[in-house]
């Protein structure tokens, strides 16, 4: 272990010590090309099956060699995801606001709501489709259902942070509750709802994948599984890949909407 | 001129009834300004709420110009130990942020907020975020948000209490200079013995709780003041009484 | 007009059920008035389930599912039959020292509880006098299936030979095959089906839908290549795929192999044999149903109303059983 | 909306003005009894059929019928998701160790951490077992894998959270750094760490549902799947049911820890 | 004594090199005890801490005793702003947490730790952790855990900021008490001018970032010291000098 340094700010250590964005992008791009390459090697080196594991050369091959048709079938993976959070998000954020604004709703949903956060939903995603079909509309559903309640938790803590202090002043001004919900609450809450709405988009594109491995005829899910069915593993890793590409889009675009609204809401 | 007659307070918790305030009678002028010391926890902020009208009262009446205090009262300007300014807004509209709570017409008073903003000097940061001030300025930004619907009394709860040592004394000057030039009644509360002296007409001293007025003593400086006083007898006097008035309230009660 | 009908099939697209897709290409269902949207299906089960729910029209599935769900007493009615062999069975590595049904006691078997083969595991374990008390049965996803088998996870796995023999094929994994039906057990495979209502109220509608299927069955008999070509229009990710022209060649060839029956050969495509269809109720009923279930008469839930328009000559048929002998010979 | 109220303190709103326990335990258990009773209503007025959704009253009667097969098929679950945990923990707060001790690592290893705990794990647990077989082994590797990542992240962030004075008066002491780490940044560390263990033990659990999907001969995924095959919706819900009540075991056992260890560490 | 001579410290900052102390001289002799006096972000912390040894100065020498300082001195009692003890720990034992870093014999120490708490008037809470205290008890605990290894000097960076000023008068008394027990050599920062004059020997005021040393006042008051003195017109002159002092500096800097 290297000599105990002293972080300049508690949360984000070392970074400024380890200098420019040059070390601080390269080294991990350095880092997982190291990976791939050994990856590389040793299945080169054993002899491994491409079925078992391809190595990464024949991925990327095979992400070239099937490039519009990868594209094609992101396109419904990531709208389906994209809708999913949408909904998710409108439906969280809205319940949150009736949350707070009624205490008996709170008190009586609340708990539940954290019940549903902690149990593994995921096992339920056979029954939307008896319920909902096979349709992009379970899909969609199954999507809402799990990445609504991160957004319901944090949407909850951001709006129960406004400084009580600022909440007396509002009052003593006879401010409206929908004034002070527009003017102070609700901006307020911007940083937590927006850590909520990032977890919120990973969990909706999980929703969207389980679903396509149940029922869909397009998207990555299905495209995933029709490889396996023809125990076709390059093109389930290509798949794979470029599933993370649609991911780390999504997640880009609610973290840069994030950074934007944080920027003029000045926190 | 706001009366308080046998006023109490008791909050409800989950380990039983906590008595805040225990009973407290006295009376502010039109356009005097008290000030309020007593140890931390006292019910100082709590009797501070109830002049605002944000708390009932348990017990007694608040009478302002006569009338018992039933709601918030909207003719008085509030101010906190942190400044509690929205982020995102400017200073000038920080400032503006009780007209539009009120629903006024933004426009009658935006020269007014930069009047006030100019007069605590901080002509140059009219349009600069919270963040981009110190917390000096902040604190000002938020004496002036108290000011710009013309209250008829300012309710300032420890506002330099976050504030170093020299920032402090700056803000007392900054608010004497503020007192001198709009008079409106205040109430003061603060844990500073010399500030209290300072800046007020008259000083109230509350026991730990449930708390009780115990001493409520003149401040006979002629107004407009200066920092000057502070370094006089007659000032040293009166901090040093109300010190051992307080010394002695706390040794009595324990 | 056109009537806008939606059919699923039992599982991915597969040669096996390539006709449902070669049936919109060559356009025996525009022909007909029909605007057909073919879905993928999720296992047999659900698909029945899904038929009868209403979330479909008509739905291409095993008859063991179809006799299940009436049993349940979901609205199922079938309208033709269109292959005669599930190909259920027990696939093995070549190698393997499993010669016989017999010789599968005190191994590991791997098997997909969702898939159309598995609850008459008891059954052709029975009637082969298998003891099934030393097989520990392992539960895999169809997308390690066959995978296990080849790896030596599992010594063997129940399978439909239609789907599993052609993944083994493409990772150049040497087979053999021993068929539920060399006990006796056997299935109808592909049953077109749909819900009573619709059979009674649009009748012409369904029998064209049937007409133009079973259509398409027989080009894909008479012109398997051209077949797979129309296939792979339609469905383009079996063309992407490394081995999926193959895969569906193979599918087609094997699920063809079963239509060498005396039921299509002597009445026509789409024939029932209700003395069989009889068999595989008792079949359900006793392995496959639960306690609450009802027998449903063979007569409420299949006819040859529709069936054996379509017929092919002698000459036609011994071409194709030449065409498809090795595809038999993969079936063992 | 009702009137605004005053939180006392910011993040427990008005909970403490709803009044006593009563009011906080028994309304949202009669929201629930109220659900309940609704969808036994709906369900029995409309004649749902069983298969596609039975009422609670059916699911309970299985509950009931099955019990002892249920209890025995709660066990490999249980004890694999609690294994799986337990390695995702311990591999998770080496690492961040060695992160937070070696500043190459660190900036080399973070932002691939980063990177995964983004993207959808969850479509490669068919990879995991045709690497690693169909045993136990290759579920308690996914649930390692998608467990793994919260732990790291939320260790790491406890580990750089000790404040820096505390830091400078150990180096002014010449502490050595396995000193402070055991007396200062570690238990420093243990909130952050458990609010990581306490996402990982639930990830911990849908890692091992998802590989008992995909293969296995016990556990309540194999219950739920095996009786999806019979179409028996009740048996499918009442292992669901179980599924949930694992799932908050294991996660109030965490949570009880939790609590005793923030106690003698006194957050 | 310890000797600075041109002292700079320049920190490397991804928006350029910031210049934090430039240039500083002065001495500090044995069992005397200094405050520092200067604005908000001046660079008195790094002062501190390149007395501590934690920092290593840029450019110029610290001697001690004759001495270069090159690494962390273990002879020295560090008190912070926040009295960062560690909460799981009981007075007592936050009060030998420096014996155990220092691997030292903790029976040796137990007997000093609890006669030290005494002292401060903590003989009852000994057993309690730092949240079962108030802001200035726990601030008397930071301050027994600085002397519980018999350091040669306390390093105190505005130990008592963060305290209400009631508590912080009554902090003020506690540490000249302690001082005058233990008579170590004291370095002591902070914003409030009295504050300074009521417990030093001698007062340094810095400018502005970068910092330079601007004045160096000597405090004639003898000792034993105690509160008494604040209300002498000596120590009221001394506090109005340096608050001239500081205003000319910030004025001529800005
Ligand atoms: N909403 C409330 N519910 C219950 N008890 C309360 C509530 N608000 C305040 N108290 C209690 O009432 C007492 C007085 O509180 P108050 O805030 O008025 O004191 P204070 O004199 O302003 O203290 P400080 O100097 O620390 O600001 C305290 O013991 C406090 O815990
Ligand atoms: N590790 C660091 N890296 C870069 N700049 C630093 C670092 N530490 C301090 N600085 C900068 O050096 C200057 C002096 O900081 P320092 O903390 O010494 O001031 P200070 O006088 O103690 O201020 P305060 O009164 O607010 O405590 C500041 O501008 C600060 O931003
Ligand atoms: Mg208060
Ligand atoms: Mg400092």
């Amino acid at each position: 272990m290297s000599d105990m340094a002293l972080p300049a700010t508690p949360n984000q250590p070392r970074l400024s010590l380890a200098g420019h964005w040059v070390s601080q992008i390269l080294l991990p791009v350095a880092f997982a090309a190291v990976v791939l390459g050994l990856w590389e090697g040793l299945v080169r080196w054993y002899q491994v099956p491409e079925v078992i594991l391809p190595p990464p050369s024949v991925i990327g091959a095979r992400i070239v060699s099937a490039w519009p048709f990868l594209l094609q079938h992101s396109l419904p993976t990531a709208i389906e995801a994209t809708v999913g959070f949408l909904i998710a998000a409108a439906f969280g954020i809205v319940l949150s606001v009736v949350l707070v604004y009624s205490r008996w709703a709170y008190v009586a949903l609340y708990p539940n709501v954290v019940f549903f956060q902690l149990i593994p939903k995921i096992a339920l995603a056979p029954l939307f489709i008896v319920w909902l079909g096979i349709g992009s509309s379970s899909r969609l559903a199954f999507s809402v259902f799990i990445a609504f309640f991160p957004v319901v938790i944090s949407t909850l803590t951001g709006l129960n942070s406004t400084p009580p202090d600022m909440l007396r002043l509002c009052k003593a001004l006879t401010a409206k509750s929908w004034q002070v919900f527009l003017s102070v609450r609700f901006p307020y809450a911007l940083p937590h709802i927006f850590s909520g709405l990032k977890v919120a988009v990973t969990f909706a594109i999980i929703g969207v994948i389980v679903g396509e491995f149940i029922t869909a005829q397009a998207g990555l899910g299905y495209l995933v599984l029709f490889a396996s069915s023809q125990a076709e593993t390059p093109l389930i890793l290509a798949a794979i890949a470029m599933l993370c590409v649609v991911g780390l889009v999504l997640y880009g675009i609610v973290a840069g909407a994030e950074r934007l609204i944080l920027k003029r809401y000045g926190h | 001129m706001i009366s308080l007659r046998g006023v109490r307070k008791t909050y409800a918790s989950p380990a039983g009834p906590v008595e805040a305030v225990a009973g407290v009678s006295f009376d502010i002028k039109e356009g005097e300004f008290v000030s309020i010391l007593g140890p931390s926890g006292c019910g100082k902020s709590t009797l501070l709420m109830m002049l605002a009208g944000l708390e009932h009262a348990s017990a007694g009446t608040i009478e302002v110009a006569g009338e018992p205090l039933t709601g918030p009262r909207r003719d008085a300007g509030l101010v906190f130990q942190d400044a509690t300014l929205l982020p995102w807004l400017s200073a000038r509209d920080n400032v503006l942020f009780p007209i539009k709570m009120m629903r006024l017409e933004r426009e009658k008073y935006v020269a007014r907020a930069e009047e006030l903003l100019r007069s605590v000097g901080l002509g140059d940061f009219m349009d600069k975020r919270p963040r981009e001030l110190s917390g000096g300025m902040r604190q000002r930004v938020a004496l002036c948000r108290s000011l710009i619907h013309e209250p008829s009394i300012m309710l300032m709860d420890e506002p330099f209490s976050a504030l170093d040592a020299i920032t402090r004394d700056e803000m007392a000057l900054v608010l004497l200079d503020l007192w001198a030039r709009h008079r409106k009644t205040g109430v003061f509360i603060t844990h500073s013995i010399r500030e209290a002296v300072l800046l007020s007409d008259r000083v109230l001293v509350m026991t730990r709780r449930p708390a009780v007025v115990v001493a409520d003593v003149a401040i006979p400086f002629a107004r407009p003041r200066d920092e000057s006083i502070q370094d006089t007898p007659e000032f040293n006097a009166i901090v040093a009484q109300l010190r051992g008035m307080i010394e002695h309230s706390i040794k009595a009660a324990a | 007009q056109t009537a806008n009908i939606k059919l699923t099939l039992p599982w991915l697209a597969q040669g096996s059920t390539a006709y449902a897709y070669i049936a919109k290409e060559m356009g025996a269902f525009t022909r007909r008035g029909l605007n057909v949207e073919v879905s993928r299906g999720f296992g047999s089960v659900a698909a029945a389930q899904a038929v009868a729910q209403g979330q479909f029209d008509y739905a291409i599935v095993g008859a063991g599912p179809v006799i299940l769900a009436a049993a349940r007493g979901l609205p199922i009615v079938g309208t033709a039959t269109v292959n005669y062999d599930m190909t259920m069975g027990i696939a093995l590595r070549e190698d393997s020292p499993i010669r016989t049904a017999k010789d599968l006691e005190g191994k590991k078997l791997g098997a997909v509880p969702t898939s159309a083969e598995f609850p008459f595991w008891p059954a052709f374990a029975q009637r082969a006098g298998i003891n099934m008390a030393g097989i520990t049965v392992v539960q895999m996803d169809n997308r390690v299936l066959e995978r296990g088998l080849i790896d030596r996870q599992v010594d063997a796995i129940t399978a439909i030979g239609s789907s599993s023999i052609p993944v083994m094929q493409a990772q150049r994994a040497a087979h053999r095959f021993i068929p539920y039906s060399s006990a006796g057990v056997n299935f109808y495979a592909n049953v077109i089906c749909t819900r009573p209502e619709v059979l009674a109220a649009r009748k012409s509608q369904a029998e064209a839908v049937t007409e133009a299927l079973l259509e398409a069955a027989a080009l894909q008999l008479k012109e398997p290549e051209r077949a797979i070509d129309m296939f792979i229009k339609q469905v383009p990710e079996i063309g992407i795929t490394q081995g999926g022209r193959e895969n569906a060649r193979l599918s087609q060839g094997l699920m063809q192999w079963t239509m060498l029956a005396p039921e299509a050969m002597d009445h026509g495509l789409g024939y029932t044999d209700m003395a069989k269809w009889n068999a595989m109720t008792d079949l359900v009923m006793q392995y496959g149903a639960p306690n609450d279930a009802r027998r449903p008469a063979p007569e409420s839930l299949i006819s040859n109303d529709f069936a054996g328009k379509i017929k092919l000559n002698a000459s036609e048929w011994g071409t194709i059983r030449t065409n498809l002998a090795p595809f038999g010979a993969m079936l063992g």
